[in-house]
């Protein structure tokens, strides 16, 4: 496991797959919205307003799918201790609050047409609601310290634990005395959901994961470049200008021992 | 062809949804590429003036008892 | 358990000497709650509408706002990494720390709630549930806190950075507490939301002090 | 005999290595004086010593079991006293030592911290709460500290820090007495305490060149093996 | 006046390196506002109805919760006592120092407040005055604040002792604020709340600086 | 002649007199070094010459005037260096010195940091986050202000700590120009610093023994006219 996950094994693994991610996102993305805003019928009864189902369910599916992916890297650095799974759930979690924050504001502007209004404190609008907010938690905690290593690890251990509240949020449905959603969106619930809409529901979601790794190799990528720099910059060896050093700047320099303290 | 992009006077909605999720997408995008970017130009510079000191900063050292 | 005797007693003796601590709480509990009729106005039933809800809300803000200093202190004179290094189990520790917040905060909570509650016109009916709904989510309050609390050693700007960090992780208390009152006040059933929040207390209790401890191992680093 | 050993420890705090391939032993009644610019690295020698900070590389060994075995056990037989006094300036020095009495299960807490605080000369401040201190009684208030219950190891971070003169002797003979009790002294110091035949372990001879490791190891930024590159020699340290 | 800038301009750089600090701010806002929903159920009318009053009471808390720094690191580190034996009067360096505070706390509230009014299910009559009411009411808090932040400097548990000092020192802001919206959502006139607040937010100008200097003076003793 | 004068000081800290009937004198060019036990008062000393800490008696004068009456002109005249550094760790140090430029006023703010920053020879770190620096290069930062801005009076509160050999003997520099160029200095320390002909001033004379003052005053736990139960004789200080 240890040895796998090398940064050199990844970053060469990650070059190799990148073409066709992105193959794959352009592909899977561009057919997707095809279907989605041309070939596929407006809904009898909501109309054209459907077509926003083709983003929302995906951005959704998303925002979940990315918290759920930093918990399992804070898994992994809990139990393997590896600094990768770190970094690859820091690189996620800007990705997943972004999509969770999509699906807030393409649900928002669905419901203005179809509810008539912008938000209900429904159980499931609200447990997307609390998902943001542990998304910009993870991210603020992860930025607070000066040694990006420990922010790192404290927010794998926070990704951790807040998973716990995710199915709790998501169950809350049943005791939280609520509005409920209306009709319409339990009449798409079913398994009736008709194969014109399926499809590109099916390519976005497809062309939304390849998005997500294609950031996320990048992301890792610029994380661990960013490593290399601190590293470099803290050996103290390109303070100064020029050439011209003093005695003790000369002793300062090129020593791991100069900067602390 | 305007009656499609009215969408049933739905079309500000849906329009807007799909806006709005592709200038974020595309914005992480570029900010990620830009991010990369940078952080390989300037890791290619301390690398060059790496290799640059290498010989005279070895030097010094051993000069050092 | 000597062990967790031994924290909690020192604890507890450094909470009272440094001074009504918990009377700090408490006073900024009733201030917040106080703020309310200022804010929304003063009609009786509305009042009377929201004033298990406001209850709960202050109480999670009060509590989570004594949090930062649950560990704060004694990473930062030492000790922690003292604590850390002694024979017993760094769990115990915890727990133990999480009982003087418990005891320091909660307990006070509970007492002031019901005056509080009739500051802001609640019916009586639903004091008895308020009180045993806030027995059972303080405990837990205190121990999702504490891994917050954990959490933020060693970051900049620790307290606003608790509160982003506990309080999306307190609304399944907030939900329920709140909605046993509210059961209680319309005189339906309060078992499952108390069985809830019991069950949720059972949770937090079992991983709350693995979780506390191993951001505190990370911290002492 | 030696008791306590390391070999090939790497030490490395956020993005900077600190010490590299530095190796030790002691035995019952050794004393091991750290030595080093500021920043040389031996606080963070000692704390990898009590198992507080993980060594990149490398492992220690009590009586030829890794420590991070056990570290229980590790923790149960050191003392260890970091840059920090750890006094609570509102509680008494006594009920400052308490706790860690009671915390390593001393049965007779009263006579066990008399003790202690006797052995260092400020039994008489034992009712002072810790505000009224000076730095120096703070010291000694945390050099009482392991006094306290049984221990083999002592770890001690500066030491003599803020302690006169008079007190510096007093400490010195308290690690004599440890030593000749069996016990291992490990310390660090930047002014020179009266102790028998230390053995030396200067940190500056383990600084890694960060050039050479930096070139070294262009793309193990995470370095998961130690820096391979370095071609320092394998130093020995210390040995018995 | 230059020095006012030169401590603004530092003191913004500051604020921003330090990293999101006005984001956490936000983000504290809009968590509080979002527990009342939980708390109270969601009822649109009834979350209409007490809507400016939570806005209002949760920018006092998010106010608050960030003046604690105000001077507090300065202290820690010895930078206000080389400001208070600067040649440039303590007033204006207090000054600078509420001016930051406001732009990194108060405006970002007055961006957020319209958003959780509509998650609140707030008529939009009201977000013009809202908005007005917060732009007055922001400067005060601040300029309030910066007094109890002085006066705390050096103190144990420094944040809940300054929510009790300026917490009730608030308390003329909050009415007046969520006054003047309750008066404009029922389309009364509200200049004459404006107009109290604006009288407030005079006052707190010529007195703050120079007790919140005073404070300070003697904290670096 | 002198310029700085104080005459009967008496400083009491808390629950605690620090020293009492303390006096000093100097002139341009003067430098006074002040020595004593930790906790003797040299900071307290120095903060009260510097404005911060009123004493609880006595009054200290800049040609005849009482600073009293003036702060802002005194302010505007010291440059005063504590024991902290107050360097800002997300700043640069360039950023760190430009607020105290601009606060005294400077036109050139530029060039007056770099003169500052090269006379400590950390000019090559203008651009490094506070951070980043050790301890030496953090107080260097800080005695770096202390030269931006005309001055007649510094008052430094152990300025060597932290800093290597050669720094010290820089700072000794300084300090020797700013006295050629008729200024005056005041400061602190426990190691020997190289200046010529300092006076010195030990704090320790000056202690009050606590008992004899609580004994000496049993009900006049403030004293208003100092300790005049005291039968330590008047010392004169050090005088021109
Ligand atoms: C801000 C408002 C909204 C939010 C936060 C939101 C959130 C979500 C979430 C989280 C899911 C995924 C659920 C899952 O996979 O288990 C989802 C699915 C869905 N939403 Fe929304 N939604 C919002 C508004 C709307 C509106 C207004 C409609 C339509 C009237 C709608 C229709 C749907 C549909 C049809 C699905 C797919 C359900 C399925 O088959 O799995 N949503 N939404
Ligand atoms: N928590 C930390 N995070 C990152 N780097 C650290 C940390 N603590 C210390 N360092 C760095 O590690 C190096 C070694 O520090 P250490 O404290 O071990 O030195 P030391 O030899 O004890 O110095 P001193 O004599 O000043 O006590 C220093 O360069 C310091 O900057
Ligand atoms: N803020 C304070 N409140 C009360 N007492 C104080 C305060 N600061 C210092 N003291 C006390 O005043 C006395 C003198 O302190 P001061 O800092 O002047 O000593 P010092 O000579 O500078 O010592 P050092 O060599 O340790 O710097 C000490 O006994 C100290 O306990
Ligand atoms: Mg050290
Ligand atoms: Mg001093």
């Amino acid at each position: 496991m240890h040895r796998f996950a090398k940064p050199s094994v990844f970053l060469k693994l990650a070059d190799t797959l990148m073409p066709w991610m992105i193959a794959i996102t352009v592909i899977t993305g561009g057919t997707g919205l095809y279907l989605g805003l041309f070939w596929s019928p407006a809904d009898y009864q909501q109309g054209d307003t459907v077509r926003i189902m083709y983003i929302h369910v995906p951005t959704a599916w998303m925002g979940l799918f990315c918290y759920v992916g930093m918990a399992i890297c804070g898994a992994m650095s809990l139990i393997w201790k590896h600094p990768l799974a770190d970094i690859a759930a820091r690189a996620t979690a800007p990705v997943g609050a972004m999509f969770t924050a999509l699906c807030l504001i393409t649900g928002s502007l669905w419901g203005e047409p179809m509810w008539g209004t912008w938000w209900v404190w429904d159980a499931r609008l609200t447990s997307m609601l609390i998902l943001l907010f542990l998304y910009l938690g993870y991210m603020a905690l992860v930025n607070a310290f000066d040694d990006p290593e420990r922010g790192s690890k404290a927010g794998s251990a926070l990704a951790l634990v807040g998973v716990v509240n995710v199915p709790i949020v998501k169950f809350s449905v049943d005791w939280w005395n609520t509005l409920h959603q209306p009709a319409s969106v339990a009449r798409m619930d079913g398994p009736s959901i008709d194969p014109s809409m399926l499809w590109p529901l099916m390519l976005m979601a497809v062309a939304f994961t390849g998005y997500y790794f294609i950031i996320l190799a990048i992301r890792v990528r610029s994380e661990l470049n960013e490593r290399r720099i601190r590293a470099l910059q803290l050996s103290g060896l390109f303070e100064q200008g020029d050439g011209t050093t003093s005695g003790s700047a000369l002793y300062d320099q090129g020593h791991n021992a100069g900067a602390g303290k | 062809m305007s009656d499609y992009f009215m969408m049933e006077g739905y079309g500000l909605y849906i329009w807007s949804s799909y806006a709005i999720t592709a200038v974020a997408m595309v914005f992480l995008l570029v900010t990620s590429l830009r991010g990369l970017g940078q952080s390989r130009i300037e890791l290619d510079q301390l690398e060059t003036l790496l290799k640059s000191r290498r010989p005279r900063r070895s030097k010094s050292r051993d000069a050092r008892p | 358990m000597n062990a967790f005797m031994a924290i909690l007693r020192r604890d507890m003796r450094l909470a009272l000497r440094q001074g009504a601590d918990s009377v700090m709480v408490v006073a900024f509990f009733i201030v917040t709650t106080t703020l309310f009729p200022f804010g929304v106005g003063p009609e009786a039933n509305i009042l009377a509408r929201i004033a298990s809800g406001v209850i709960w809300v202050s109480a999670l803000l009060a509590a989570m706002l004594s949090l930062e200093r649950v560990f704060q202190t004694d990473y930062e004179d030492g000790t922690l990494e003292l604590l850390t290094l002694s024979p017993v189990p760094l769990e115990l520790v915890v727990l133990g720390k999480v009982a003087t917040h418990w005891l320091t905060t909660g307990l006070p909570l509970i007492v002031a709630a019901p005056l509080m509650a009739v500051m802001l016109n609640m019916s009586t009916d639903g004091f008895g549930v308020l009180i045993v709904a806030m027995l059972i989510g303080t405990p837990t309050l205190s121990l999702i806190g504490a891994i917050g609390a954990a959490l933020i050693l060693g970051a900049r700007r620790g307290g606003v950075l608790v509160s982003l960090l506990v309080l999306p992780l307190y609304i399944p208390v907030l939900i329920f507490g709140a909605g046993a009152v509210e059961a209680a006040l319309l005189g339906m059933p309060v078992q499952a939301h108390l069985q809830i929040m019991g069950a949720i207390l059972l949770l937090s209790l079992a991983l709350a002090p693995f979780a506390a401890a191993h951001a505190v191992r990370q911290a002492v680093e | 005999m030696t008791v306590f050993t390391g070999s090939d420890l790497t030490c490395r705090r956020g993005e900077r290595m600190v010490f590299a391939r530095l190796a030790f032993t002691a035995g019952p009644g050794d004393a091991i004086m750290l030595r080093g610019r500021n920043g040389a690295g031996k606080s963070s020698l000692l704390r990898v010593m009590a198992g507080l900070l993980a060594p990149l590389h490398g492992q220690i060994f009590w009586q030829g079991e890794d420590i991070a075995d056990d570290m229980a056990a590790h923790r149960a037989r050191l003392q260890y006293l970091g840059h920090q006094d750890a006094v609570k300036p509102v509680l008494t020095v006594w009920d400052n030592l308490r706790l860690w009495a009671e915390l390593r299960g001393i049965r007779d807490v009263d006579s066990e911290i008399d003790r202690a605080l006797d052995a260092l000369g400020i039994l008489h401040l034992a009712n002072t709460t810790g505000r009224f201190l000076s730095s120096g009684q703070k010291r000694r208030t945390a050099l009482a500290r392991i006094l306290i219950g049984p221990a083999q190891l002592w770890l001690l971070d500066e030491p003599t820090v803020g302690l006169d003169r008079e007190s510096s002797a007093g400490l010195a003979g308290l690690i004599e007495k440890f030593r000749g009790d069996g016990g291992t002294v490990i310390y660090s110091t930047h002014i020179d305490l009266d102790i028998t035949g230390p053995k030396l372990l200067d940190l500056d001879e383990f600084a890694i060149p960060m050039m050479e490791w930096l070139a070294g190891a262009p793309d193990d930024v995470v370095p998961e093996e130690g820096p391979q590159a370095i071609e320092t020699p394998d130093k020995e340290g210390v040995s018995a």
